[in-house]
This record gives structure tokens, C-alpha cells and sequence, in this order.
């Protein structure tokens, strides 16, 4: 789960690191009286959306307030931000973040993660702000600082201010950037994060002030914090990928026309490329998981079946906890109670095969069961070609 | 003989009065493994199916001489499992739940490793060695097949389809394991490719990548330097769009890291044969022992 | 610093472990108003002074309701309990906690403390308890069963659950006992406690009980907590030593007539030990410190010129950082400002010895400076024998 | 030679620019120690008196090759100065601080000795080894005198009391050292002990030992299996009252346990020459490396 930009700066400040003022806006009235409030020559809008690049997509306008301000917070506001992380459909704008523009003297990247070869958190630093932390390590790697964290022991002391003397030689200011590195930490290790990051953190004059803010919640952990829970955004994320997703399942729409029923993450990737090497577009990745019960199955089914763009749904299963026969009552049930409009192609192996082959066999279904993969793979993406030339 | 777990492991399951902990438990026993006793607190003196339950995994050991521990604890639990395992001195500890916060995994780990001891998984399917009849995990046990091909995997049901197409085209497996789907876990492809270097038994491996991590990269980086059996490799997820979680919480393509063409890159320049088709896997394996 | 059994209850029952109804009383109608409060039949007075062994000082009372609960009271109360831990001098009793007295069906000890030679805070469980836990290591070693706690990682769960599976194999009394392990040892590592101890735990029923509790903190980390200041009751520590000690010095009142003032704890100690092997005894045992500045000493001379069971005071001095000079400043001072009344045999050695000499010679004080610290001792000792003998 | 610092070290101090850290920087330089840098954070470019101040362990070390550390950070934060060391690679850490809240020692400790690394104190006078004119420490240098006899100890006062009596009765030493007067201190009896029992340079060894904890059994149980040089010993604390802190934190006798007549007891039953008076060790120690 992401956080807005905002929220991610109140949990800062709430800790105690500096943030430029600034209030949100919702329609562009506000928007406006929120900028005069500041009593500031510069102000900044920033679209709210759970993506970077926002800048290039027109998401962020600073202004004079001799500008039109309420005109820049409409043409912002209600509109569908496409950017480079986004994908085709974007993310809608309903909120703006109005804040003072101070003036940057020099742009400092500060970020957290897990490494995860090493198992360890990492604190990353660069006096090389404003840009992605991958094109600060591609272009200038030796301009990065990191300090791994002992998950033992935690991040002491010495390690944050051992960053913070690489950024500023000013004690004043490394005071400053060794205080917000802490709070950093503290925000990842107690909300389980994946990751935190003000990039860039700006010296402005004596002052050290966080202008972008970035936090991203472990989904794994969420049960750790319910309090986050009331800081998600709807909006900003695919309802149906959600729903799937209370349902049990890992559902991930994408481009294509075949629906895509998987048990196992890793099968459920490889089916994709599988269709895709055989020149088909899969619809979407849909892992069942690996003890799916006959209902999550037939939940799983009901979604493919109610996708408009779904031409043709294949079922490839091998089933290892998941039995065949659960599966294909699982099947079933969906079918039966939604109605069959799409041809439906299985491959299914594994534990109990012969009885979930023998329940098929039984239910009457015009339910296609192809032994190898390979070719069960092929048929599908015929099939799929063949009705989206029909309907073109 | 195999890696890690062998006729000689002696098995315990922590938290095998549970409903997954008792059936596969079971299985593991009906395919041949040592199971000598489980762990479930409060529940010392009870039996599932002969297996006897004890409240510690202290007490586990001292009574039977377990050395590897096979691990149904919730998400929310599974953190201090894993450490009562190694500080009663498990030295292979298999934990098959999926969905625990990567900082416990973390955490755990760095102790595990200080005490020198091997963790599989989070979030495996576990480990299985055929010539050994020894099963630690959920795996089905008739697909595999006694023979000389080590199985690396970060995932489960991929794992199965391989080691099916490596038995129906007669190639046998010397030990199969998945590594887990998270982003971290115990043993890496490096530590089990350092295993299978050793290993007398293992002819040739197949290593089952996907995205996330820079796992592949680093063991094609091990494997150009130091490995010396043939290596056929299959990366999934050259689909998968970028920063979404592919079902495996380590399955993420974060910050332009992690996908799959540079993996394949990696391995295919390291000499690794890597197959595209992912049902062309055994008989890829199959051409290779052919023709050494 | 000490806590009261009743401020230790306090703790545990704030943190969830379970301990006897009760109340406390400064006065013996109260006394007898809160035991009637309890409503049961039998009831128990608990002198609240900080030592063990209260017991067989008769410093706790089991009786019945139908017995003079008032009497009872007033028997303890406003005395001064010598037990076997509190030296001649006793410990006076200002309050009674008056509990119910539960029926005992077993009794555990627990206890948390830091192990000097592993550096580990060490959870101590017995099923014998009631009795001293030294006592137990001696008849029974087999009967402790302890888990050291790596400092990094915290008490781990499974380390708890296995002491209280060592206790009881009843899987509910195991979980009450798992769960006041881990109070206990939470408020051994937040409060930096030298030994957080239960003795006994009863189990009652079903249910276990904090019959008795006792929490010590170490002085050297109470400034991380400043609150548990108002749980000191300077009743039950030595004023001496108390004042001594916010002046930087460590004093230790003892039986004897030979005032010493010495730096460092070891040669301390070992003065001690020399004026005993000399066949005299020392009235206190005196740190000025390794640092100690003029005033310091100047303050620890008056204190032994205070102390009307001084019969001669001994200096012995190593300057190490402190030099002779310092120390001969602080006593001249303390002298002058006090008028001497007393011998003052002297050792000075080490940094400045020679500035030293000269300014006690210039000062003209009769402080008799000896050489050889044997000798010194020896001449102390005849010191005090001889006015000793003449006062008798 | 000598154990743990000589000739070759290269010494840093932690806080070197307050009052303590400044005054004992240069009294070791001007003993003759090597002392390569300091550290003071927000101070980087500042000179003490020629020694070069750095913001972090790791620089200093980095800049000047530094491999041993004299630690004056105040008590209430003297914990995290000791895991920046070890961090940075120095091999011995020298604490002179006194009244760390144990559980900090703890903590820092532990880090210390897995990572291999030696730490003496807190709450010591530091170590010197006058052969080599090295110091590192608060001691009086002048009292010392190069030679062949290892003085270890809980105490400072008593330490220069003790060295004062070997070098007037002409008895010069390899290494000197204080263990530190807290309850949880870096190195024990047993490991300096195992260190003397090495060096070439040491002939015997003078122990200094007091009330409170076990150390002092420790040393004679080693002692009696492993050491091969004369000891010579002496136990401060023998009228100290149970329960009652003696000036070090870790000088109490508590719970019946610690008392000076168990560890004269055990050293005397291990062969240590123990001394009764205290003014008797110099002439104690001179007469046995006469009679060898």
C-alpha cells in the first residue's frame, strides 16, 4: 500500500522533521485561498496520485501569486494523470498539496529499503538529490552512501551521523540531515515499510526541509498497523485488483484478451510468457495460490468471466495442495451459476487428476482439456485470435 | 546421497497439531521421511499418528535428535519459531508459510546465519531429496524421480512442473528445492549452487528464476566463476509490468531492477543454457546429459 | 536504589501480572479498616522496609479476622526491624501492606538479573520457590533453569514459553507463568533494573499469585528514568551516605572508630583490609573518586570530622589524576574550616606528591604524614586503640 | 613485546576534545604513545595540539591507520562511540568512563566479541606497556618501569599502587591493566590471563582482584588447568558489608555470593601466591623471580 505525498510528510512532521507549509486543496477556490494563506511570492501545486514522475506529466505547476492559481488548480485537479510509472489508464487527481516554493540551495536524496540479498535495512544518502536514486547509482554511484542496518541492533547512532557528515561538512546542517536520516528509520522499521525516501530533501540557507516525501507500506505487515488502514486512497488503486485480493487471490490486470487462471505465482508468470510466446495477450495474472479452496476458485473464475475483455479464459493448473478435483468443482460452480459465454481451455496435472478430469467429464461443460501445456498454450491463443478477428 | 536433507534427517514439525502441520506431516512420513516428533506448546504427550508432540523444540531435540525442523506457524508467528529452532540447535529449518513481514524474515535470518545454520524459505514449498525418500515440504512426492539433477526454484507449482518434465523424460532428481517466493529468504541460489558444486551425487542443475532481486544475477556471476556442471535456467515474468507484486511478495520489478531480461542476459552470458519455452525445460535437460 | 514490595506489586499488576487483593496503612486503624476491606478470613501484614527476611524478624503477620488486626498492627508498625540483611542498625517500619492470604498450592520462584560474566540478562525459574534463591542453588542446582538473553535480540518468545513448560505442564498455569516472565523481564531491561524477582510465585487454584516482589534499580541509569525518583523513600537509606553520594563521594557507613578517606574504590577496600590486618576497625569506607576536585575533598573530610564515632582520620592517597596538591588543598580547607579536633595520619604518593608535602608543611596543621603505607596503617591503628582506650 | 598494545599501535581518541580526552591525549603522546587522530563530531580540521580531530571513527581510521581506541564520551552515551569503533575496525577499544548503565555495557559488548574484538573497561585506568612507552590510559606513566612482570586488575588506585611497590623493589613490567570496576566489563581475568601465558615477554603476573562476581574464580579455575608463569594475588574487600556498593558498581557482595574469602580460597587452591597485606605484593613478587 502507497502513501500520498502528504501523508507521507505528515508522518515526518509529526516526528519531527521539517516540511514546507502548506495545506491540501480540493476544488480550485480552495486551492487558491490555501496559496494566499501562505503569504508567499512562489507557491507549489502538487497533484496527490500514488505515482512519481509527476513534474513531466504536468502534475506539479509553480506559480507567482500574481498567477491565475485558481485556473492551474482546475486544469490539475479532476483530470486522470498519466506519467511514465502509471500505465496507460493513469491515476485520477482529486486532492492538490499547495505549499510554499523555498529557495534550494542543494538537493540531498535520502532513502530506505530492505536489501534484500544482504536481508539487512539500508540507509541510502546522496548529495545528488531530485533525481531517481537508479539514475544517481547508474550515472555517479560513487556519489552514494549507504550504511546496512544490523536488524539486531537497529540503526545506531553513529551511522546516521556518519551519512550525514558525507552530505555536509556544516555541523549545523549535518545536525539537521542525521536527525531526519533517524526519522526515516523510525518511520520504516515501526510501519513496516518497503520503502521511505524524501527525495530531495533541500539546504535552504540553515535549513534542512523535506520538499518530496515518499512512503510505501508492506502489505505483509498491514495487520502490524490497522491505523494505517484509513490513510488508503481508494482512487488510487484498481478496485478489482483489490477485491481480488480480499478474496485471497493475486489478481493483476493487464493488456490483453485471454483470461488467465493459475495456482502458484511462479507458474502463473511463466503461463503469461508462455501465451505470449505463442503470440497471444493475456488479460491479466491470476494466481489462485497454492491451498485455494473450491469457493476462492470459483471466485477466481466468476472475475474472468465478468472481464468484458475476456475472449477465452485458460485454466492451467498443477496441482500440488491445491487438488484437481476441488479445482474443477471450483470451476464449475463458477460456471454454472454465471453462465458459459467463453470457450474455457484447462490444463490441468497433479495431485487427484483423475477425479477432477472424471468431475469435467461429468458436468457436461464445453470445457476444453488439453493434456501438455505447450499445446493447450497454442489452442488458447488460436482460439483468442480467432474471435478478436470475428468482432474486428 | 543429496544436499541438506538426506536419509539421515531427522524431522520435526513445529506446529504440526495444526491442520497443515498434521497432513503434511503425514505426507512427508508416507513418502519415506524421518519424522520423529512435533511441536505444538501445551500439547506435550499428544501423538498425531505415532509422531509424538512436545512443548519445545528443546525438548523435541533432546528426545529424538532432530536436526530439521519443518515450520506451520501463521505469518503473524512465524519469527520466533524459526529462532527456537536454531537456538536448540535444528541445523536445516524449512518454513513453509507465506506472508510473513519481511522485517521478521530479516531479522531471523541474521540469526540463522550467525549460528551457521540453513533456512529454507520463507514461503517454499520446501525441500526433497528422491534417492533418499527424504520429503520436507508440501510438494506432491510421486512426481519426482531418484536420479542425478539438482532443482533451484523461488517458486512452488513451477517447481513441480519442471521436476514432471525432467521425470517423464526419465531424468531423475538428486534433491529439488524451492527457495521461497519473499523477498527474503534463507538459502540463496549461490548457497545451493556451492552445495550441488560439492555434492558427488548431482550431475547437472535447473534453476527456476523470476523476476525481483538480482538472485539470477548473482548466481550467473557464481556460475561463470566457479560452477562446474551444466546448468539449464528458466526466468518467469518477462510480462509482468513494473512495480506490481506478481503474487510472490519477491516478484516485483521495483525501480527498473529485477526484470526479466537482464537475469536471462546474466545467466545466458555465464554459459548457463537458458530455456525460453517453459515446457522445453526437461527436454533440454534431457539433450545436455545426452550428450555429456 | 531499592523498591518497596508493595512499589514492586505496583509494577507488575500495571504490566498485567497478577498480584493479591490488598491496601496499605501507615496507622493500625487503618490497618484493621483494610483488611476488613478484603473480605476474607485470613489476612496477612507485611512490614514494608527494604530487606528480606522480614519473616523471621517478625516484620509479617498471617491472621485471621477474628484476630486484634489493630494490636497486630501497632506491634509493627513505627519499629525498627533488624532482620538478617539489614545490619544492627535495622530499617524502621513506616507502612503495612495488607493483603489476602491466598490458599498456596505451590510456590515458584522467578527471577531476572544481569550475569556479570556473560554480560547476559539472565531469567532465573524455579519450582522451588519460597526460599532464597542462593539457597536453592546450593541444595538443589538441578531444580534452577535459567535462559540467557542475547542483548541484541530481546527475551524471546519460545524462551519464555520453555521456562514456564519447565514449571508446570498444565498448559494454562504454563501461559499465566509465560506471560509474568515476560513482564518481568520488561521491566527488568525498560527500568534498568540490578534484579526484578517474584518469590514466591504461588499457583492458588488455577491461578498464579505475586506473593512477594522485589525490584532493585541500578543508580547508575536511573537519570533514563527520572519518575521512579518519587518511588524513593529515604526512611530506608542511610542519609550519610545518600548526601555523599550527590556530592560525587562513595560512603559506606561501618562499625568501626578510624575515619578514611582514600581515592579510588580498590585501594579503598584494601585500606580497609590493611587497618583490620593492624588489628583496627574502620568507621566508614570513603571514594573521593579518581577525578576528585578540592571541594569534593574538602566535603569528604568534613564528613568524617562529623562523625562523632571518629576517633582518627586516615588519608590515603595514590595521585593518579588526582594530584597530591588537589587533595592537601581540600583537606587544609576542610581543616581550617571545621577546626580539627582529631590525628590526622596521612599516605600521600604519586602525581605532585612534592607540591603536596610542602603545602600541608606550610599550612602548619598537625597532620603527621607517613611515608610507608603499612606503617601509616600500623600508626593509625595504635592511634585508635590508645584514645579508644583512654575514653573508656 | 607485551599484550594488546605496543610500539606498532596506532591510538585514537573518542572525545578528544573535551577536558579529559585532551589532557590524557597528550599525556599519552607525551609517554610516548603513537596517538594518530581523534574524533569529535562536527570538529573535523580542528588539531589538538597536533593531533588531527575527525568527525567519525571510520575516517580517522581510514586517514591514519588507527587500530586502537581511548574512549571519554560521558556515561549516558557512551554505548554507541563503542559500536562505532568495532564498526570502523578497531581491534582494541580502551573505556575509560565510569557509570554506564550496565545493560549498555551489555549490549556494546556483545558486539564487541563477536566481532572478535577486545574491550577493556569501562570504568578502567586503561592499559600501559612500558617497554614499548606505550599508554593508553589515565595512569601515571612515571611509576612504571619496562620489565617482565604482567599487572592485571579491577582497580585503578590499587594498580599503581601495586606497580609503585614493583618498580621500588625493582621489579619492572611487560603490560599493565585495569579490567574496569563495573559489574560488566570487556576482558576478564581469564582472557589477559591467556594472553600473559603467551608472551614471551611476561614472566609472571600480579592479580589484583576484589569483592563482587566471579572473576576471580574464573581466573584460578584457568589458572590451576592452563598457566604456567608464578602468580602472585591479592583480593581488596574482605570487611566490605553484603549488599553494599564499595565505590565500583561492580565491588557487592550480593545474595552470599562474591565475597573476598571464596576468591582467596580458590586462588590460594590453584597455586596463586595470595597476599594477605596489600604493601607485601612488590617484595612477594620480587622474592619468587629471585627464587626461579
Amino acid at each position: 500500500m502507497n502513501l500520498h505525498e502528504y501523508q507521507a510528510k505528515e508522518m515526518l512532521a509529526t516526528r519531527g522533521a521539517p516540511i514546507p507549509r502548506g495545506a491540501l486543496a480540493y476544488d480550485p477556490l480552495s486551492a487558491l485561498v490555501a496559496a494566499r494563506k501562505l503569504k508567499t511570492d512562489k507557491v507549489v501545486l502538487k497533484a496527490q496520485v500514488h505515482s512519481g514522475g509527476r513534474g513531466k506529466a504536468g502534475g506539479v505547476k509553480v506559480l507567482s501569486m500574481s498567477d491565475d492559481i485558481r485556473s492551474a488548480a482546475a486544469s490539475i485537479l479532476g483530470r486522470t494523470l498519466v506519467t511514465n510509472q502509471t500505465g496507460p489508464e493513469g491515476k485520477p487527481v482529486s486532492c492538490l498539496l499547495i505549499e510554499e516554493a523555498p529557495i534550494i540551495d542543494s538537493e540531498i536524496y535520502l532513502g530506505v529499503a530492505l536489501d534484500r540479498s544482504s536481508g539487512m535495512v539500508t540507509v541510502m544518502a546522496s548529495p545528488a538529490g531530485g533525481m531517481e536514486i537508479e539514475k544517481i547509482a547508474a550515472e555517479s554511484p560513487d556519489r552514494i552512501f549507504t550504511v546496512k542496518v544490523n536488524p539486531l541492533r537497529g540503526l545506531s547512532a553513529f551511522q546516521a551521523r556518519e551519512l550525514a557528515y558525507n552530505l555536509s561538512q556544516d555541523p549545523n546542517v549535518a545536525g539537521q540531515i542525521n536527525k531526519i536520516i533517524n526519522i526515516l528509520y523510525d518511520i520504516f522499521v515501526s510501519y513496516d515499510c518497503t520503502l521511505v525516501e524524501i527525495n530531495p530533501l533541500i539546504i535552504s540557507g540553515d535549513r534542512a526541509l523535506a520538499l518530496d516525501a515518499k512512503v510505501n507500506l508492506d502489505d505483509h505487515a498491514l495487520f502490524r498497523h490497522p491505523e494505517l488502514e484509513k490513510l488508503r486512497d481508494r482512487t488510487q488503486e484498481d478496485l478489482m485488483e483489490l477485491s481480488a485480493r480480499q478474496d485471497g487471490l493475486s489478481y493483476i490486470k493487464l493488456g490483453g484478451n485471454i483470461g488467465c487462471i493459475v495456482n502458484g505465482a511462479g507458474l502463473a508468470m511463466a503461463t503469461l510468457d508462455l501465451i505470449s510466446l505463442h503470440g497471444g495477450s493475456p488479460a491479466n495474472f491470476l494466481d489462485v495460490g497454492g491451498g485455494a479452496s473450491e469457493q476462492v476458485v470459483s471466485d477466481a473464475m466468476s472475475i474472468l468471466l465478468d472481464d468484458p475483455r475476456v475472449k477465452v479464459v485458460f485454466i492451467n493448473i498443477f496441482g500440488g495442495i491445491l487438488r484437481c478435483d476441488v479445482l474443477a468443482n471450483g470451476v464449475i460452480k463458477a460456471i454454472r451459476h454465471r453462465g458459459l459465454q467463453l470457450p474455457v481451455v484447462a490444463r490441468i496435472e497433479g495431485t487427484n487428476i483423475a477425479a477432477g478430469l472424471e468431475l469435467f467429464r461429468e458436468s457436461g461443460l464445453p470445457v476444453e482439456i488439453i493434456p501438455t501445456l505447450d499445446e493447450a498454450a497454442r489452442i488458447v491463443v488460436q482460439k483468442a485470435q480467432t474471435l478478436a478477428s470475428k468482432a474486428s | 546421497m543429496a544436499i541438506l536433507v538426506n536419509k539421515d534427517s531427522r524431522i520435526i514439525c513445529q506446529g504440526i497439531t495444526g491442520r497443515n502441520g498434521t497432513f503434511h506431516s503425514l505426507a512427508c512420513r508416507d513418502y519415506g521421511s524421518n519424522m520423529v516428533g512435533g511441536v505444538t506448546p501445551g500439547k506435550k504427550g499428544a501423538s498425531v499418528e505415532g509422531i509424538p508432540v512436545f512443548n519445545t523444540v528443546r525438548e523435541a531435540v533432546r528426545e529424538t535428535g532432530a536436526n530439521v525442523s519443518l515450520i506451520f506457524i501463521p505469518a503473524a508467528h512465524a519469527k520466533d519459531p524459526i529462532l527456537e529452532a536454531v537456538d536448540a540447535g535444528i541445523q536445516v529449518i524449512v518454513c513453509i508459510t507465506e506472508g510473513i513481514p519481511p522485517l521478521d524474515t530479516a531479522s531471523a535470518l541474521y540469526t540463522v546465519k550467525s549460528e551457521g545454520r540453513h533456512l529454507i524459505g520463507p514461503n517454499t514449498p520446501g525441500i526433497i531429496s528422491p534417492t533418499d525418500r527424504c520429503k520436507v515440504g508440501i510438494m506432491p512426492g510421486y512426481i519426482h524421480k531418484p536420479g542425478r539433477v539438482g532443482v533451484i526454484s523461488r517458486s512452488g507449482t513451477l517447481t513441480y512442473e519442471v521436476v514432471d518434465q525432467l521425470t517423464k523424460a526419465g531424468v531423475g532428481q538428486s534433491t529439488c528445492m524451492g527457495l521461497g517466493g519473499d523477498p527474503v529468504v534463507g538459502l540463496s541460489f549461490v548457497d545451493t549452487l556451492k552445495m550441488f558444486n560439492e555434492d558427488p551425487d548431482t550431475d547437472a542443475v535447473v534453476l527456476i528464476g523470476e523476476i525481483g532481486g538480482s538472485a539470477e544475477e548473482q548466481a550467473a556471476e557464481y556460475i561463470r566463476s566457479d560452477f562446474n556442471k551444466p546448468v539449464v535456467a528458466y526466468v518467469a515474468g518477462r510480462l509482468a509490468p513494473p512495480g506490481k507484486r506478481m503474487g510472490h511478495a519477491g516478484a516485483i520489478i521495483s525501480g527498473g531492477s529485477g526484470a526479466a531480461d537482464g537475469k536471462i542476459r546474466a545467466l545466458s552470458d555465464a554459459g548457463v543454457h537458458v530455456v525460453e519455452n517453459l515446457t522445453m525445460v526437461g527436454s533440454a535437460m534431457s539433450k545436455i546429459l545426452e550428450a555429456s
